[in-house]
């Protein structure tokens, strides 16, 4: 009997604490640097190393690249590149592996939509995913490098 | 004499007490229980088959999925059995830092278990006030690695982040934190004689049946068999902590419940060790560039909050396990259930079913 | 008086439909406050409306009908759950002049009436042809039935100490001090047994989640549903009001401050004894199904049988007679 | 070389993952991009670089072999051929013969004793002929194991479940594999009065795959049966209940099975 009371009593004394819950879709939800939401994708940084395509669990990285149109420069450039964000599982291993930093991580996470199709995201949508894009990139590196841990 | 009739019951796939995708095709004499027979499989991804095609590193992710409620260790299980067979040594910091995630994990998966099965047994309140604690840990773990249930943080010879500034300190405030948190758990539902009469002499099974059964976790050790691999079958760098193994003494849910709630305590303890000796350094090991295990087996089991969490790989020497096969301490446990509910009445099912703390994903692999 | 005869109970129900969508807000808000959450707060300031749309939205929902369910029975079933709730208000004495039926056995006519209830619950739950609204309303039948034993014996001691079934002269008797004092193990007995007689945490086997889903009411939808919940806190109302009239001194008021009216002393009461419902609603787990029966026959209905003992006794010792 | 792809390449190789062969597949897949150029839709060439991709690292082009029985054994047993009893097949080379270069007299296992003396014991049982092979795991903490052939496993399971030197009451994993060649349940099991792990290696006939069921030993193996029979394909002969456990009942083949192909309607 007394433990009821104690019981009501916890709760009798939440009830004067702040609340915790977010509003979320009227103010953004506070997230940290390292989180791993969309994509943002930089073709001029990109070398078509294939890496990020090889590296996917669920192969939703499509890329293909051509000849550096300027004849004088040696490598490619890359065409065509997409995420699938359908079997995307936004498992960082793309941007771990990106020796440029051509694909990198960014804050934003907002991907629903009412049309599966629409979750294919081609290159100019993801280059312009540019909004809250993480800062620290590769913490393998030594510290104080660029992108690397701090 | 009043003409009786056996029912058959379909619980679940969807229903709010089967913690997930689980169906329990019960035949019911009125409210009284005469036989379960448990149907899993509803969330079978294939994930030992998917292993094959994927290389070390693309497995950990998948890890995450298994057992969702606390992904750090199943990355440390595909991890800790890979470095095994490859030999290899992951530097200090690596390992203190997997030891604070897996063990607030740990706390977390706990206050899951706490929370769900208070839901079961039909109060609302300390699922959420378990929640709110648990987020803490959540928002710790999203800062670390950016996620806060698929973690993907460790790797082949170490982890993917090293702690962020202030990370440490806010783990040590956290600890202290919950130290102090438990007793309100403990006000608010272990005193409480509604939660004591339905817990209470239930779901009690033998030291015997769950060894044959391999129970393993929280689940043997309450029948009073004090086995953790954390000690028993030391990994990483356990055996430099002191805590205690919790054993049960009757073996019924509130033992269980008991049980779970000195786990908190201990792991607690761990992380505050932990914290205490962690310095800096590396947080990868040599590691070469494209990981190839040499041709063998292993097996090595980790204490996960459900269980023995084993892991067992066959390897041919390329980049991608040969066989990957893991011992899902849930899918054991489950195993118990239709002994345990013969003869009960149907509101016991959801208090032995929570008791057991079962996830689906972990089932179902 | 005619106007009122007749537009009266009119007025009533318009009042009862706003008492339950703003009951249905508060108990969702007090619980939100008690789990660190503002509860409902999107529809509408301060999410007033918020019942209102699940109102709406529950009526323009399709209405079905299992395909196997025992159509006409199914039909009647919260129609038999919701009238016996609605007239037992008539008796409810909520000031001096506002009562609508004001008849000498009140009381007795309260717990008749609200026993009929059990009967929809139960034609509900078996025209639903579902295994689970089964249980949930053999459960509820035997749950109400041995429960309203208690919550009988309970009041009985007022009747003595009274010596009327009416429960104006029951509120005046409590001019010098509230029955909860001298009856406070009747209060605390009829406090368990109405928690149970609503369905109500820790009692809400009938309708228990996480075993049954939702009880006797799986099968409905649409306005049918919302009729049983109508039904639901209806008796929360009506429990709520004549726990007050029982026990807290209906509309009197307390330390002599007579200057406030009745209506606002009793809606206070009210008020209270409602916010202790969801306050316990929001603590307790559910008990179950074997312990609540032992708990009402084994406990409960000693308990109220050693209070109707002690006030005979009571009301034979010349001090504390003027109690009583 | 510019600074800034000095500076890059040095963060490659900074990096633990890979970081050579963005080098190399920068080359091969130059050639692949024009090679595409022409196709239509980015998801056929997605395919083909990848595939490139993939040759060129030899990933998957490589015909993906099981791992050798013999080598298994050998890159975890030591040279122990006076220990090991007799009857043990002489078709398992020696380590020697495999690879000479490699081979330096390793430290007799702390286990190996402990295993010597257990093989000595079960060679009394009848039916020790189908004992293959018995050698420590050492990759695997020095883990006893025993190869054993399927007919001989359930004798072999109720003497070490039962057998008071043994007491194995505790089936640590249940786990079964496909070598091509053959089927292995492997079991891990750990004894409590003894403190001792065991694993055993049952092997199993592929095109027959039967093997008798020690679901009445170990309640523990019920459930872990169904799942081998599912995905595996091993029948268990003597299993109480014998389904499919984690696919429906009307699913065809058994995926684990190396040769195993989706089976479609619609093709």
């Amino acid at each position: 009997m007394f433990g009821l009371l104690k019981g009501l009593g916890v709760t009798l004394k939440n009830m004067t604490k702040p609340k915790v819950t977010y509003n979320y879709p009227a103010e953004p939800i506070p997230v940290p640097d390292r989180f791993r939401g969309i994509q943002h994708f930089d073709a001029e940084k990109c070398i078509v190393c294939n890496q990020c395509a090889l590296v996917c669990p669920t192969d939703c990285i499509t890329l293909t690249g051509k000849r550096n149109p300027d004849p004088e420069k040696k490598g490619k450039v890359i065409e065509i590149y997409d995420i699938n964000f359908e079997i995307c599982i936004l498992c960082d291993l793309c941007t771990e592996v990106c020796p440029t930093e051509a694909i990198v991580m960014t804050n934003n996470f907002e991907l629903a939509t009412y049309s599966r199709d629409d979750l294919f995201k081609n290159m100019q949508w993801l280059h312009d995913n540019n909004q809250n894009i993480r800062q620290e990139n590769m913490s393998s590196k030594p510290p104080g490098a660029a992108g690397g841990a701090k | 004499m009043l003409r009786t009739e056996e029912m058959l019951l379909n619980m679940g796939p969807q229903h709010p007490s089967t913690h997930g995708v689980l169906r329990l095709v019960i035949k019911i004499d009125g409210e009284i229980i005469r036989e379960v027979d448990p149907v899993v499989g509803y969330l079978h991804r294939g994930t030992e088959k998917l292993a094959e095609d994927l290389t070390y590193t693309q497995i950990i992710p998948y890890t995450d999925r298994l057992d969702y409620v606390s992904a750090m260790t199943n990355n440390y299980a595909v991890v800790h059995a890979t470095e095994k067979l490859m030999g290899l040594e992951v530097p200090e910091r690596a390992e203190y830092l997997r030891m604070i995630t897996m063990e607030l994990n740990r706390v977390a998966s706990h206050l899951v278990w706490v929370g769900t099965y208070l839901l079961d047994l039909g109060a609302m309140s300390p699922f959420l006030y378990c929640f709110q604690d648990r987020e803490t840990i959540l928002n710790l773990f999203n800062e670390l690695c950016g996620a806060r249930l698929t973690y993907n943080y460790m790797r082949v010879g170490g982890v993917k982040w090293d702690a962020p500034e202030g990370w440490l300190q806010k783990v040590e405030e956290f600890v202290l934190y919950m130290q102090k948190e438990l007793a309100t758990y403990h006000d608010l539902i272990s005193g409480n004689d509604i939660f004591l009469q339905r817990t209470r002499g239930i779901g009690i099974y033998t030291k015997e049946q769950a060894l044959s059964y391999a129970l393993s976790g929280s689940n043997l050790r309450v029948t009073g068999v004090p086995w953790d691999l954390r000690q028993h079958q030391s990994y990483s760098l356990y055996h430099q902590f002191q805590f205690e193994i919790p054993t049960g003494e009757t073996g019924d849910v509130l033992d269980k419940y008991h049980l779970r709630m000195q786990e908190i305590e201990e792991s607690l303890k761990i992380v505050k060790q932990v914290l205490d000796v962690i310095k800096e350094g590396p947080i990868m090991g040599k590691v070469p560039k494209v990981l190839r295990v040499p041709e063998g087996e292993v097996y090595t089991g980790v204490e996960s909050p459900r269980g023995e969490l084993g892991c067992h790989i066959v390897s041919n020497g390329k980049n991608k396990p040969w066989r990957l096969k893991f011992r899902r301490p849930s899918f054991y446990n489950l195993q118990i259930l239709p002994e345990l509910l013969k003869g009960e009445n149907i509101s016991n099912l959801v208090a032995i079913l929570g008791g057991i703390d079962i996830i689906l994903g972990e089932v179902d692999g | 008086m005619d106007l009122f005869f007749y537009l009266g109970p009119i007025i009533l129900m318009l009042l009862l439909l706003g008492f339950v969508t703003y009951a249905i807000l508060f108990e969702r808000k007090v619980i939100g406050w008690i789990q660190n959450r503002p509860g409902p707060n999107q529809v509408g300031p301060w999410g007033l409306f918020q019942t209102i749309a699940d109102v709406a939205k529950l009526l323009l929902k399709e209405d079905i009908v299992p395909g196997k369910a025992d159509r006409a029975l199914f039909k009647l079933a919260p129609i038999i759950a919701f009238v016996p709730a609605f007239a037992i208000l008539a008796v409810i004495p909520f000031t001096e002049s506002w009562q609508f039926g004001d008849f000498a056995v009140g009381l007795l006519y309260y717990i008749a009436i609200s026993s009929i209830t059990i009967i929809g619950i139960l034609t509900g739950a078996w025209a639903s042809n579902n295994k689970y609204s089964l249980l949930g309303g053999m459960r509820s039948a035997a749950q109400m039935i041995s429960y309203e034993i208690p919550l009988v014996l309970s009041v009985v001691g007022i009747v003595m100490t009274t010596g009327s079934l009416d429960l104006n002269d029951i509120v005046l008797a409590q001019k010098k001090v509230w029955f909860i004092v001298p009856q406070f193990l009747a209060f605390l007995i009829f406090l368990i047994a109405s928690l149970a007689e609503l369905n109500r945490t820790p009692f809400d086997l009938p309708e228990a989640e996480s075993e049954l889903v939702a009880g006797y009411h799986v099968e409905y939808t649409g306005f049918r549903f919302a009729f049983f919940m109508l039904a639901e806190y209806v008796y929360v109302f009506a429990m709520a009001s004549l726990t007050t009239c029982l026990f807290l001194g209906g509309w009197l008021p307390l330390f002599g401050l007579t200057m406030i009216p009745g209506i606002l002393w009793f809606l206070l009461k009210f008020s209270l004894v409602v916010f202790s419902l969801f306050w316990i609603r929001a603590t307790m787990p559910r008990l179950r199904v074997d312990q609540l029966m032992q708990f009402a026959w084994k406990v409960l209905l000693p308990l109220s049988l050693l209070n109707i003992f002690l006030t005979a006794i009571f009301k034979e010792i010349p001090v504390l007679s003027s109690f009583y | 070389m510019s600074d800034q792809e000095k500076e890059l390449t040095q963060e490659t190789k900074a990096t633990n993952i890979m970081g050579e062969e963005a080098v190399k597949n920068e080359e091969a897949s130059e050639e692949q991009g024009v090679q595409t150029l022409s196709n239509t839709t980015s998801q056929q060439m997605n395919a083909e670089a990848v595939k490139l991709a993939n040759e060129e690292q030899g990933i998957k082009s490589s015909p993906n072999t099981p791992p050798k029985q013999e080598s298994r054994e050998n890159a975890v047993t030591k040279p122990q051929a006076a220990s090991v009893p007799p009857k043990k097949p002489a078709a398992t080379p020696r380590p020697a013969a495999k690879k000479p270069a490699e081979e330096k007299p390793l430290e007799p296992s702390r286990k190996q004793p402990w295993l010597d003396k257990f093989v000595v014991k079960l060679k009394e049982l009848e039916g020790s002929e189908h004992l293959e092979d018995a050698f420590i795991n050492r990759a695997n903490n020095d883990l006893p194991t025993l190869v054993v052939k399927s007919e001989w496993w359930r004798t072999l399971a109720l003497h070490l479940r039962n057998h008071p030197d043994c007491q194995f009451h505790y089936v640590q994993n249940f786990s079964s594999v496909d070598y091509e060649t053959h089927l292995e349940v492997v079991v891990h099991l750990f004894s409590f009065p003894h403190k001792e792990r065991l694993g055993v290696l049952v092997k199993v006939d592929r095109a027959e795959a039967k093997v008798d069921s020690v679901a009445d030993i170990w309640d523990a193996a019920n459930w872990n049966e169904r799942e081998a029979y599912d995905l595996m394909g091993i029948i268990f002969e003597g299993h109480p209940d014998l389904r499919r456990i984690m696919l429906t009942d009307q699913w065809i083949g058994h995926p684990l099975r190396k040769d195993y192909v989706p089976y479609d309607e619609g093709v």
